[in-house]
């Protein structure tokens, strides 16, 4: 079973939903999530995998485009689609109360969603990444201004222009890439990146920066980021902060790693995501609507994966995949309950938290705020401790401080929060889940507990990883050595 | 020749890609921006491109005029 | 008065810092403009002379790049249903259209065969001649377009293009699916394709069917396009 | 679940007791791409603190017997004090953060359904902070000594250069002094005390700010090897940093009206001499001694406060007073309490203080040990209102006349407190020896040891049986004499029955004289600025700028897209600009 | 005399020089355009205009003035001489990738504008922050 099924079946889906719409109200939604749930059962039978695979499209590579299957890309597939299964599985559930309008078309989009975000990480044609990058995005701007409100839209055209502007200075840069190295394989472009001269290098590793750093929502370019998150519905923030996000974010480092394996920037980019993270949890301060406040914090967390990608380190990445592991987990539970209370209470102002009486889905939304904060025995720690721990060799005390002052100020928000979920006082009308609703969060809640008590099981799978992502060279002899 | 034709064809498209950009009423912009389809149609053709060209033409200039035309309908009817 | 000049203001700096980071940008371009001629091209032209296509174009946009197609493909799917999604209103007013004047009609009810011919000639003859499936497909849209405009009671056989869609999108996943099956590398080209036979109607291999159904999807989608834009989905 | 409570707590202290005996060595884990080894270990240091958080536990458990808890809170409970075992005999600095933190968040829960929104916000911020600043400082350690070990974490402190070094220092002080609640950083304390649950006090006052002890002797032993501390500027910032906190917690705690806050304030003074004796090397006797004597006290005082409040109802000064007919037990209680509160001679207060005086004198910290003595002097004030605001004077109104005698739950602790209080008095040397071990074990100089009745010094010797025994035949001969004086008093008919200078008092007056002691302090000019200014303002001024500030940032994250896309540009042109060059 | 001029105009590296001086000025229009204009077809049509403008300097820069186009036909029998097929894939892409979220947006800012009647991104802050 190839990973080229992840992008085939989705579009071979999403091309016979009309058929499959005869199949009464829910067939739709009950084939796309039995889809959904063979592709997560194929990403983790990728898992065993020791050394890298490499999957030909149409001719062999450097001509031709090809998927790459390693540890780092297994790992993020296996998250995303299993994080999709299950986004699906409680929106099953949750349609019985608010069901989207002509849900079909909700449900292709969900999964192009999900195989342009497998497709940027597996792919390894820059040119092809230039195609997921832009499915990716349409899927998404659609997905924004799905609610047809005048938010909704405004957020869609700002998330729209942002995308065609990235858009922009990705294919300036493939162009030059082109024009100077000859090839759009990543294996020969990362071979003669270095002969090329120092300023062209320097201009085409910026514009590939300017056009993933507008996606991978890093400080001067994520001003569109709020706005997106208020605009658009809450469950699909989930998917937005759980897998566009992390895809876009695997990319680029993918990318920098293989071109600039020296890591002459890396100190920038370093203090760039500190500095991204302090200054979205200090705008987070002040925030009363729960969506965007989620939206900054996740802000601040990509911040410090951006810090943490880019020391080149492999502890650090080991630590930064914890924190992907625990971020999107922790905020998948966040926006699927918040929809839920949304639904109930009809609002998503910070106060509604001290009306909500939901005991079980307060108690489940604490375990993934104390996560995200990084306390010990959730696997939120486990990330932030390995980074800090590889900071400190490499005597990054700057950006330790920065980052721990925002850890600080992202606390100040998040308590507050728990104070008013556990507030004894009076609570509106009792908000009852679904027994599958309540299996799946606490599911959830479940992976975070075992990930951050026991790190010890995963971790030599994520070392492993992390050790084959910094490697650009087996990555360049795997795909030429299988022309030969 | 391909020189002379080059040159003159990227001069008139500034002008015209500046002028539609320039201009305030908004019909005028839009055909401004045909004249720009055209001009990339000349060019991909003295580039020795004829498949780039023909998209060019009956996308860059075709469609994407309609889609600014039919969205002037739309966002003039209201006034 | 200030409004003015505010507005002046905000477009002389919007020119100054365009202008700087072109600059920037050209002057490192114009330092090493000088193209490299073991570019992959050539490669490829080698390639593409056993695939029995004439227009190189083609098999490079269908065969050895083939995913970037079907990612295209993917991209206007899901535009066009975007659109469709956005754009429709169930209470729309049938708003009564007054008739388009005479010229128009019979302009339009004499264009459209050769249109239609024009374009589906475009489709079928992509991989001999320029042009394939994206042009052919728009053209025939443009026709639909012409119709829209010039005639009242044309109503779309939404129907109709809606199989063809699924139809066309169905059979181009599958032959890639099949192609993984028979050569195990997705989108192979399976079908006999030798170079003899350059020039015939079904030479290339895969290649000529996949542009067709591609010019069918191409052409079918932007008419929905083409549709909702102008009619803001009063439609039926 | 109570029963569970105190079967746990009784199993706790079973395990502590045998943990003490063997030297026992656990390494939980290791990972291995940079290998850090964290594991358990038994120190006796870490036996002494794990002994006094049992015997709290028991405590507790016995003293929650008569209020109905939720079983969240026994949860919390037990999770609280398992991650205090699993801190205090970490062998390393990460599963010793692991503890902390996880004891800072189970506090947390354990406050959140009692404490007011703003208090429970103050604590945990300060609880991050704390964390946070550690983290830091752990992480500094970390660079040079490539382990968190605290086998091998003074010779990274060693390698780290000047700058860092102080740094460090500081992050790890400010880390402790949060929990140990020193006059700068005690603002989130006193609320937390008096709101939280009257059975949660004294675990929150007798143990979690003992931690920071902990924290703050492993850090000078293990870190800074404090031999080498003499007159290095940490001891003197330790010592003044003590006596200044200790001094201005006596003079707030004067003129409070609430006990609870009282005692909050009295708990931060005690544990500013602990700080002053902890900045000289052989002073860690008086401090361990001072910190074991302290628990006892505190936990028997706040017990005690528990009782008066369970039967009352009132927590106030004011609106208590004359309970000493009605509660003798508790009444005798209290007053050992206070005793060894005040440090005075008969009780085990004194030992310790003694020794504390006795190092700072050998240290030549003359004016230290002055203001700690004057401190320790103004401490009568608050300790005597302790006793006759509630206890003595006459009852304030008519609904204290009716109650009874606290339950038996309440006085099962304080008699056993006060049982080991008196023991400790009788034979105070019996502890050196337990004391010793723990100086010998972290080759500290040893405190001298002639008989388990006294404690000697170079310069006096103490003996506690003697004077314990004096005490108790004047006592008892005095007690007759009042007794026999009580049979020919005659009973006074009510509250009102007193005549003084003529007037009748009736239901208007105010008959309590007690709780109003301390106000008239205020004209003092010395004591007007200490209780004027508090660090309230100092924090709040930091929240209201860091709000302004974010603010200013929130302006970058208008919607106007055209500002957003010209920011952008300015800076890719500023990024290729700088990297061009 | 415009002999000289022309035969001057036919070199390679002239040619090449006028495609990156004619493609970057209208980059520079369309950034102009996209960081000056109010209107939101504008703003479009500036986006539009940056990438044709990309598209003209991809295929002028990867031109070479005498091959022929990389179609055999009229007496080319095999693939020599020609141009690089691969940057005519790769804009023929890009064309309908950027028309289709051309259409798109036109399709939000349309829909924008029946509930808002609102053209200019400036005033469109529908959340207050």
């Amino acid at each position: 079973m190839s990973s080229i099924l992840f992008i085939a079946l989705p579009l071979l889906f999403a091309f016979c939903v009309p058929l499959l719409e005869k199949l009464g109200r829910n067939g739709v939604a009950y084939a796309s999530t039995l889809m959904q749930i063979f592709l997560a059962a194929l990403a983790f039978s990728f898992f065993g995998l020791e050394h890298p695979q490499l999957e030909i499209i149409a001719i062999a590579p450097p001509l031709g485009i090809s998927f790459v299957l390693d540890q780092a890309s297994v790992f993020f597939v296996a998250l995303f689609s299993s994080l999709m299964t299950l986004f699906s599985l409680y929106y099953l559930w949750q349609r019985k109360i608010k069901s989207y309008k002509n849900e079909a078309k909700f449900f292709i989009l969900l999964n192009t969603l999900l195989a342009s975000a497998v497709g940027l990480v597996l792919s390894n044609d820059i040119f092809n990444i230039y195609v997921f990058f832009e499915i990716a995005g349409i899927s998404a701007y659609i997905l924004t201004a799905y609610e047809k409100n005048a938010k909704a839209l405004e957020a869609g055209i700002k998330y729209l222009l942002t995308g065609s502007v990235a858009s922009i200075f990705l294919v300036l840069a493939i162009m030059l890439i082109y024009i100077n190295i000859g090839s759009l394989n990543l294996a020969l472009i990362a071979q003669n990146f270095e002969t090329l001269p120092y300023n062209l290098k320097v201009l085409i590793s910026l514009l590939l920066f300017l056009g993933f750093g507008f996606k991978v929502e890093i400080f001067p370019l994520n001003f569109w980021v709020s706005d997106v998150y208020e605009g658009s519905s809450t469950l699909i923030n989930g998917l937005f902060s759980a897998i566009v996000v992390k895809a876009y974010l695997f990319v680029f480092f993918h990318i920098l790693y293989l071109l600039l394996p020296s890591g002459e920037f890396s100190h920038f980019l370093i203090y760039l995501g500190a500095l991204s993270m302090l200054v979205s949890q200090i705008v987070a301060l002040k925030q009363t609507n729960l969506k965007r406040l989620f939206a900054y914090s996740s802000l601040g967390q990509v911040g410090l994966l951006f810090a943490a990608f880019s020391m080149h380190d492999s502890d650090a990445i080991m630590g930064a995949f914890f924190i992907v592991f625990a971020h999107s987990i922790a905020k998948m539970i966040l926006f699927l309950s918040l929809s839920n209370i949304e639904e109930h209470y009809k609002s998503v102002d910070i106060s509604i938290l001290q009306k909500i009486n939901a005991p079980y889905l307060g108690f489940i939304m604490l375990i993934a705020m104390l996560s995200i904060l990084g306390i010990p025995l959730l696997a939120g720690f486990v990330g932030k401790f390995l980074i800090l721990k590889s900071m400190a060799l490499d005597g990054l005390f700057g950006a330790m401080a920065i980052i721990l002052i925002a850890s600080l100020l992202e606390s100040v928000y998040y308590f507050k929060l728990s104070g008013y979920l556990t507030q004894k006082e009076e609570r509106g009308t009792l908000l009852s889940l679904d027994l599958v609703q309540k299996i799946l969060l606490s599911f959830l809640a479940l992976l975070l507990v075992t990930a951050g008590t026991a790190p010890f099981l995963v971790l030599d799978f994520a070392a492993h990883a992390a050790n084959v992502m910094l490697d650009a060279q087996s990555y360049i002899a795997l795909i030429l050595g299988a022309v030969q | 020749m391909i020189g002379f034709i080059i040159l003159f064809t990227f001069i008139a498209l500034i002008i015209v890609a500046f002028a539609a950009l320039v201009q305030k009423k908004l019909e005028d912009s839009i055909i401004l921006f045909m004249g720009i389809g055209l001009g990339s149609v000349i060019l991909f053709f003295t580039f020795n491109a004829p498949d780039v060209a023909l998209t060019e033409a009956v996308i860059g200039s075709g469609v994407s005029t309609f889609i600014f035309l039919t969205a002037l309908k739309h966002l003039r009817s209201e006034q | 008065m200030n409004l003015k000049r505010k507005l002046a203001l905000s477009d002389i700096s919007g020119f100054a810092l365009a202008s700087v980071l072109v600059l920037t940008i050209f002057n490192v371009i114009l330092q090493n403009s000088l193209l490299t001629q073991n570019s992959a091209g050539n490669a490829l032209l080698a390639l593409s002379s056993h695939e029995g296509v004439a227009n190189a174009v083609t098999t490079v946009v269908v065969y050895f790049r083939g995913f970037d197609t079907l990612g295209e493909i993917a991209v206007l799917f899901i535009a066009s249903l975007g659109i469709g999604l956005i754009l429709e209103n169930p209470h729309a007013k049938q708003g009564k259209k007054e008739e388009s004047n005479f010229m128009l009609k019979t302009a339009a009810k004499l264009l459209f065969p050769i249109i239609l011919l024009f374009g589906i000639y475009i489709m079928v003859y992509g991989h001999l001649s320029p042009g394939g499936g994206f042009q052919g497909g728009v053209i025939i849209a443009s026709g639909v377009l012409l119709l829209l405009i010039s005639s009242n009671n044309f109503h779309m056989p939404h129907k109709l293009i809606a199989i063809l869609e699924t139809f066309a999108g169905i059979s181009y996943v599958f032959i890639g699916l099949i192609g993984l099956l028979l050569l195990d590398t997705f989108l192979g080209n399976f079908l006999p394709h030798d170079i003899s036979q350059m020039g015939m109607l079904f030479s290339g291999g895969i290649i000529p069917i996949i542009y067709i159904i591609v010019g069918i999807k191409v052409g079918s989608e932007m008419s929905f396009i083409v549709q909702n834009l102008l009619q803001r989905g009063e439609h039926d | 679940m109570k029963i569970f409570n105190l079967i746990f707590s009784f199993f706790t202290l079973f395990i502590v007791y045998k943990l003490s005996s063997i030297s026992w060595h656990v390494d939980l884990g290791v990972i291995q791409t940079s290998p850090i080894m964290i594991g358990l270990q038994a120190s006796s240091l870490a036996n002494f603190f794990a002994l006094l958080v049992s015997f709290s536990l028991i405590m507790i458990s016995f003293a929650s017997w008569s209020y109905t808890l939720s079983k969240s809170f026994y949860l919390l409970l037990s999770l609280l004090s398992i991650s205090l075992f699993v801190m205090l005999y970490a062998e390393d600095y990460l599963l010793f953060f692991i503890g902390w933190e996880v004891m800072s968040i189970s506090t947390y829960f354990l406050l959140s359904n009692n404490l007011t929104q703003k208090a429970l916000h103050k604590y945990i911020l300060f609880a991050m902070l704390s964390a946070l600043s550690l983290l830091l400082a752990l992480m500094l350690l970390y660079s040079t000594s490539n382990s968190f070990l605290y086998a091998d974490a003074h010779d990274g402190f060693i390698l780290l250069e000047q700058s860092r070094q102080i740094l460090l220092g500081a992050l790890m002080v400010l880390a402790f002094f949060i929990k140990i609640a020193v006059i700068g950083t005690h603002y989130w304390l006193v609320d937390a005390y008096e709101e939280a649950h009257d059975i949660f006090t004294p675990y929150l006052s007798a143990i979690l700010s003992k931690m920071g002890i902990y924290g703050l002797i492993v850090f000078l032993v293990y870190v800074v090897d404090i031999s080498s501390l003499q007159e290095d500027y940490l001891s003197y910032f330790l010592a003044f940093i003590g006596v200044a906190s200790s001094i201005i917690a006596t003079f707030k705690a004067i003129n409070e009206d609430s006990i609870k806050r009282v005692l909050a304030y009295s708990s931060i003074a005690q544990l500013g001499y602990i700080v002053t004796v902890l900045s000289l090397a052989d002073g860690m006797g008086g401090a361990l001694y001072h910190a074991l004597i302290h628990t006892l006290v505190k936990l028997l005082l706040f017990i005690n406060i528990a009782g008066i409040i369970f039967v009352t109802g009132r927590s106030k000064f004011s609106t208590l007073g004359g309970l000493i007919y009605k509660m003798p037990h508790s009444f005798v209680m209290l007053l050992i309490g206070i005793i060894v509160l005040a440090g005075i001679p008969p009780l085990g207060g004194f030992a310790s203080k003694f020794l504390i005086y006795t190092t700072l004198l050998d240290a030549k910290y003359l004016l230290i040990l002055s203001a700690m003595m004057f401190a320790s002097a103004s401490a009568f004030l608050y300790i005597y209102k302790l006793i006759y605001g509630i206890y003595l004077g006459h009852t304030t109104n008519k609904k204290l006349e009716s109650i009874k005698e606290v339950p038996f739950s309440f006085l099962i602790p304080q008699y056993i407190l006060s049982g080991v209080l008196i023991g400790i008095s009788f034979y105070p040397g019996w502890l050196i020896v337990y004391l010793n071990t723990i100086l010998s074990e972290m080759h500290l100089k040893a405190l001298s040891f002639s008989n388990i009745t006294s404690i000697t010094t170079p310069h006096a010797e103490y003996n506690g049986f003697v004077v314990m025994s004096a005490f108790v035949v004047v006592f008892l001969v005095v007690l007759l004499f009042l007794l026999r004086l009580k049979s020919k008093t005659k009973e006074a008919k009510d509250r009102f029955d007193i005549a003084y200078c003529g007037e009748e008092p009736n239901i208007a007056s105010h008959l309590h004289y007690g709780f109003g002691m301390g106000q008239e302090l205020q004209r003092v000019s010395f004591i007007a600025l200490i209780l004027k200014n508090s660090s309230k303002y100092f924090y709040e001024y930091i929240a209201s700028q860091t709000l302004s500030f974010s603010d200013v940032l929130k302006k970058i994250y208008t919607g106007k897209l055209n500002i957003n896309f010209n920011l952008s540009v300015i800076f890719a042109i500023i990024l290729l600009w700088w990297s061009l060059k | 005399m415009i002999e000289i001029i022309l035969s001057y105009l036919n070199q390679d590296i002239v040619i090449q020089k006028i495609v990156l001086i004619g493609s970057m000025s209208l980059l520079l229009i369309g950034l102009f355009g996209l960081l000056t204009q109010r209107h939101i077809i504008k703003v479009f049509m500036s986006v539009a205009i940056m990438e044709s403008s990309l598209f003209l300097f991809f295929i002028g820069s990867t031109f070479n003035k005498n091959f022929t186009a990389p179609i055999l036909g009229d007496g080319h029998v095999d693939f020599i001489h020609m141009n690089d097929p691969i940057p005519h894939a790769m804009i023929l892409t890009a064309i309908v990738i950027g028309m289709a979220v051309l259409a798109l947006g036109i399709s939000f800012a349309i829909e924008y504008f029946k509930l808002t009647s609102i053209t200019d991104i400036d005033r469109m802050n529908e959340m207050k922050n």
